[in-house]
């Protein structure tokens, strides 16, 4: 299943904050958004999930969803979004019950995503036990039992220090090399972009516009951790960028 | 199969009208299963009538009663409580203080303060007359209980109050009050509580409150003749006394509670005779005082059909 | 190994296309100020309609155009203001004093451990007291004038304040005090200068809690040897079983509550205009 | 370009060394149970050397010795009992019913736009009312048995409850109930599994103001014709001015709402045990 | 003035924090200090400040804090302790009231400090009107303003997001090629620490020793963004904690 964006535009009240925004996400690619604080990233994500509708253009999407798909559009959100009260396999069956998925088949699919992000072991912790990277990867994990055409993942990893980054980031590759699946992942991380991205959006500063489309050929699983052939890109990028970032952060938040 | 009905009462001594008849058997015989229904004050128990919790009740004549009188909820049915000459009635009471300063009588009472439990209580208009027969001014403080205007009056806050004599006598004894007259004095035959009903039960149940009113009679006879007129003796006394003690003082045994039943005692009106003419200054106090509502007439608040009616 | 192409697309696979789904929205409570101004219309008028038809009986509950009719006699009688005065004036003292010794108390309890062990407990177990209750005793320890009036309003509203003070203190962000420190600052100026600004906006949400307490127990206040006030009135109201005058005197109060309400809020928005 | 090194060092400036300065600590309460225990064993003390001693009036506070006494006695006689039980079932029931409206209707407050609109002023409104005022409407409306009794404690409770309860509605992670939405969670699975479980350390909060004022509320409640119970005890003992008996009384209703602020905090423990 | 630690160890209750940490920090350096979670960075840098005491071994300072210095040990926080009550101005004049240092000198030095730090225009801000990154320059401002010996960083850059991260960098870099002056700078982030670090310590997960002591050459201002001279470097030091890294990482949290 395929994503296309036509044409979006959007603004909340005077703020213009998307103009003209059209792009395709192929499946079994991960797509990165990047871009300035405050350019509609966020914004662009939920129009893409369905969770909030833009002023003008279309999301749309192409050909039916996989075989045994839940949810189709599923999002990893920065801050986890674990309910507190629920533990691991809690957060997972709260996804499979509106599907009428309880008992055995919710147990066989729970097990199946706890092993394959490796937390077969915490399947009854609390999220206040868990670390900030196994939150995350609870949260994966949830995304993974509804068997999603499309993940849409927002800032998944800066909520996390930079070593438990690094360990989440490798897992991702791992999760994407066994079975390849669709993303839209945003980040403000030029490092991370390059590293998972097989195309990297780059957006203006708000109102944000596409500036430039880079692709990556490298497949995931060679690149390196600080890698040299990366180097290039990731610098022409940040080039492309620092200006309009520092603009963007120095603007007073009128409250 | 006797009728329910529900009477209120105080566990006052002056109530006693009541427990006789229940404990005897006189409302029984009558033809109703009394359920009798405790208050803490007289106000809740007219309310209480209007609302037709509690059938039949005695209390003083106060400003909520008119009131609800007026909005057609209740009605006098009867007289209790009565001042007659030659019994301890009302005691005027002054503070230690007050006295100690040389008060001794109503009289010298002059912008003094005076105990009162609510703005329209009996104790207002017991104090306003007496100030109006002394030609004096006093200044009311409302203090809600009758516990509150103790307080005040023992510690000196308020100089002056009136209260039954069961009260009145003990708290006289410890030195802390001191009794300075009689509301017997200025109030003559003063019509201290009545026996009233809901307007409904006046109007459409006189079977009923006659019955009741037969059954509460010949308790108030026993307890006249027997506490006041003396016809069974020291002997009858005491088992008036213990009887009583059923209802008052409870908490206390009844070697110390005896005294404060037998202080408390008064006439209760024979026959549930109603003096009308104590009830008519009193409606006519409340309205002069701007308390109640003018246009309220005597009609509206007495129903005389029940029971002899006398004018002292 | 790198390669930048422009930013026009066509889509890589086929099959039908189809909007995305709308499933966003809800959980945000909207303001509709009109729907609070027409309820209360309607609950009026409603009364007005039952009571002048018969169906609710005038003891169940008064006309409300009586009622306005009682409010309007207040006012130009001048009797409102004659009530208003001394009970604004009780409400101001006894609310003042339990607030400032609550806070003060709150302050310590939140700064010194042995204070705190003290005296935590004690407050707890004051505070489920029912200050009415007291009355009789309030009456003998400050006598029946102004004085219990202003102690059992400073009392009402010790107690909260003194909760919620500490409260405020204790949620003072431990990371600020530790850079006082980290500065060398002194003892007195973290308190001045980083507690107790930190603390102000949980003080002035108990305060409202505070005020709210203290407006509801100047009707207890006034049953004691009091000739003028709201709470006097309402009182007195009650016991002649006037029920007009008594809502009048409700509406008074809950006027009062709102308006003491909307001053914290103004308050707020002043001294609290550093909050996000 | 790089130099990988040991991890020996020497130091490589000259002069006087000295420990850095200590400036750290303090600001972080610590516990020290036998102060409250201590505080309260020395003030009766002092209060029962005082009455002994008589330099506190016995007008003014009841002799501590005597106050147990009465204890002791209404336990001996069984009266004890005979006054809780009431109470308590007053308290169970009105409580429970005060609460549970307050709660759903706060629930609505917080998921409805319109209802809130509607609602909140009218809660708002109502919250200074003094309920001791409404007394005699009380007995008109539920009569003067139980049904009034329950009626003033349910009156009471509801309205904290109720601001409480959608305080809390409103303070749910909206970024939990969005995460609901984006996995196509139906409506009402997201109000029952995550709304309400959200709430729920807001509403227990709240609850244990609402049930401190209940316990408030139980002496107004039996000032309505009530022959048994706490609250009636203490009026009576107040109006007869008998301080040993309203100790008592004061004392039974402060160790009720220190047992029910206990198991409040005990349910959240067992409840609230997700929360860091 | 350099600070000497000599064979700190410290434990809370009995979970052993920092085992036999002997350490040098020499004037006008940086020193970066990484490690896994938990193993106790921020714990040696409060003990370096004197906000707390190690159960064993000492912390010294050796030679006299230079001419004019406020407040020999500052610290720069991760959280940037501003208060939030306060305007820019305000934050910077509360670290001076207490030595005194009031009107028109405060003013020079507040004048000063955000000029150097590129804030001049945001003197009367609220922190809520502000950035994350012009927050945490607010925090550098005010340790400036005390003219301090060392700098004592904690993590400062790491609540924020990538691009203003590496703005802060720069700035950063900057300062201390302008004016150099002695820090410890503690990070998760090793791209941070070969990016700053004239010397980097690795400490071990829980309880934390010293690994290893890695020094750099190449002078801060040589080092570029993803600088592949500095990508060796990086990569060593993250074979070395990488193990360490994910199992400090998948530790259950005792509440
Ligand atoms: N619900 C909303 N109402 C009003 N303005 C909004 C809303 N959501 C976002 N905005 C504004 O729209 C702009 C874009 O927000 P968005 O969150 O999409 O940016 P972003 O690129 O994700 O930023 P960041 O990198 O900080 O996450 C911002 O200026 C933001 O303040
Ligand atoms: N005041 C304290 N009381 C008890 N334990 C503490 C305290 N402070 C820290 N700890 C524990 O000591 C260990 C080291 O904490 P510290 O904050 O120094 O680690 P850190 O290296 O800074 O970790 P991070 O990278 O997560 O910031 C941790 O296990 C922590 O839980
Ligand atoms: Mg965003
Ligand atoms: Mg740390």
């Amino acid at each position: 299943m395929d994503i296309r964006l036509e044409a979006i535009r959007h603004a909340y009240g005077d703020t213009e904050v998307l103009q003209d925004i059209s792009l395709a996400i192929p499946a079994g690619r991960i797509v990165c958004l990047v871009g300035p604080s405050g350019c509609g990233k966020s914004t662009l994500l939920r129009f893409i999930g369905g969770l909030e509708r833009p002023m003008e253009g279309r999301v749309l999407q192409i050909g039916a969803p996989p075989e045994g798909c839940l949810n189709p559009l599923t999002f990893v959100f920065q801050d986890f979004a674990l309910l507190p009260w629920r533990t691991v396999q809690g957060n997972i069956s709260l996804v499979l019950e509106d599907h009428g998925i309880r008992g055995k088949r919710a147990r066989a699919i729970i097990d199946d995503v706890l092993a394959r992000t490796r937390l077969s072991d915490f399947a009854s912790a609390l999220p206040k036990q868990l670390s900030g990277g196994m939150k995350q990867r609870v949260a994966i994990a949830r995304a993974l039992a509804v068997n999603p055409a499309v993940m849409l993942m927002d800032e998944p990893l800066s909520a996390l220090d930079s070593q438990t980054r690094e360990l989440l980031m490798d897992d991702l590759i791992t999760l994407w090399t066994r079975q390849p699946f669709t993303s839209v992942y945003v980040t403000h991380n030029l490092a991370e972009a390059v590293r998972l991205g097989h195309r990297i959006v780059v957006l203006s500063r708000r109102p944000g516009r596409i500036c430039e489309v880079v692709e990556i050929e490298k497949p995931l699983a060679e690149r390196l951790y600080a890698d040299p052939d990366l180097d290039e890109v990731q610098r022409h990028l940040w080039e492309m960028m620092r200006d309009e970032a520092r603009a963007a952060e120095e603007e007073l938040i009128d409250v | 199969q006797n009728r329910k009905v529900v009477v209120g009462a105080l566990r006052f001594t002056s109530h006693s009208g009541s427990f006789i008849a229940v404990e005897r058997g006189y409302f029984a015989d009558a033809g109703l299963d009394v359920e009798l229904k405790f208050f803490q004050a007289a106000q809740p128990m007219a309310v209480a009538i209007a609302s037709g919790d509690v059938d039949f009740g005695v209390t003083a004549i106060s400003g909520g009663l008119i009131s609800l009188a007026q909005k057609g909820a209740v009605k006098v049915i009867g007289g209790a409580l009565s001042e007659e000459e030659g019994i301890d009635g009302q005691q005027i009471l002054v503070s230690d203080a007050a006295y100690q300063s040389g008060i001794t009588s109503p009289a010298m009472l002059d912008g003094k303060t005076y105990g009162v439990t609510q703005t329209g209580s009996s104790f207002h208009y017991v104090g306003s007359r007496v100030a109006e027969a002394e030609g004096i001014e006093l200044t009311y403080k409302p203090l809600q209980k009758v516990g509150a205007v103790i307080g005040a009056l023992k510690s000196g806050q308020i100089d002056a109050w009136n209260i039954v004599p069961h009260i009145a006598k003990p708290l006289a004894g410890s030195g802390a009050v001191h009794i300075i007259g009689a509301v017997q004095d200025y109030l003559p035959r003063y019509q201290t509580t009545t026996v009233f009903t809901s307007t409904e039960n006046a109007a459409e149940e006189r079977a009923l409150t006659e019955s009741f009113l037969a059954g509460f009679s010949r308790g108030v006879s026993d307890y006249n003749a027997t506490m006041i007129d003396r016809a069974g003796g020291q002997e009858g006394v005491d088992e008036m006394v213990k009887l009583i003690h059923n209802y008052v003082y409870t908490d206390r045994p009844l070697d110390k509670a005896a005294p404060s039943i037998i202080n408390g005692t008064m006439r209760i009106n024979e026959g549930a005779r109603l003096n009308v003419a104590s009830v008519r200054d009193q409606l006519e106090w409340f309205q002069a005082e701007g308390l109640v509502d003018e246009s309220i007439t005597l009609d509206m608040l007495v129903d005389t059909s029940y029971v002899e009616t006398f004018q002292a | 190994m790198s390669d930048t192409t422009a930013a026009t697309e066509r889509p890589a696979s086929d099959g039908p296309a189809m909007e995305v789904r709308f499933r966003g929205g809800g959980f945000a409570p909207q303001s509709r100020r009109w729907v609070g101004v027409a309820v209360f219309v309607a609950l009026v008028a409603l009364v007005e309609w039952g009571t002048r038809a018969g169906w609710i009986s005038p003891l169940t509950l008064p006309r409300p155009s009586d009622v306005f009719g009682t409010f309007v006699e207040l006012w130009n009688s001048g009797l409102l203001f004659k009530h208003l005065g001394p009970s604004l004036s009780r409400l101001a003292v006894g609310a003042a004093l339990g607030a400032s010794a609550g806070v003060l108390l709150g302050v310590l309890i939140g700064l010194f451990s042995y204070v705190r062990a003290g005296l935590v407990p004690l407050v707890a177990a004051i505070f489920p007291i029912p200050k009415i209750a007291l009355l009789p005793l309030f009456v003998i320890w400050f006598g029946i004038d102004e004085g219990s009036k202003y102690a059992l309003i400073a009392f009402g509203t010790f107690t909260p304040t003194v909760v919620a003070t500490y409260g405020a203190v204790d949620n003072v962000d431990r990371s600020l005090i530790r850079m006082g420190q980290s500065f060398g600052l002194s003892w007195l100026s973290i308190v001045r200068k980083i507690v107790l600004p930190g603390a102000m906006p949980g003080i002035l949400s108990g305060l409202r809690i505070s005020l709210a307490i203290a407006i509801i127990l100047l009707v207890a206040a006034e049953m004691l040897g009091a000739e003028y006030g709201i709470g006097a009135y309402i009182l007195q109201a009650g016991s002649l079983y006037d029920l007009e005058r008594l809502f009048a005197g409700v509406v008074i109060l809950s006027l009062l509550g709102v308006i003491v309400s909307a001053a914290i809020a103004q308050i707020e928005r002043r001294v609290l205009g550093w909050r996000t």
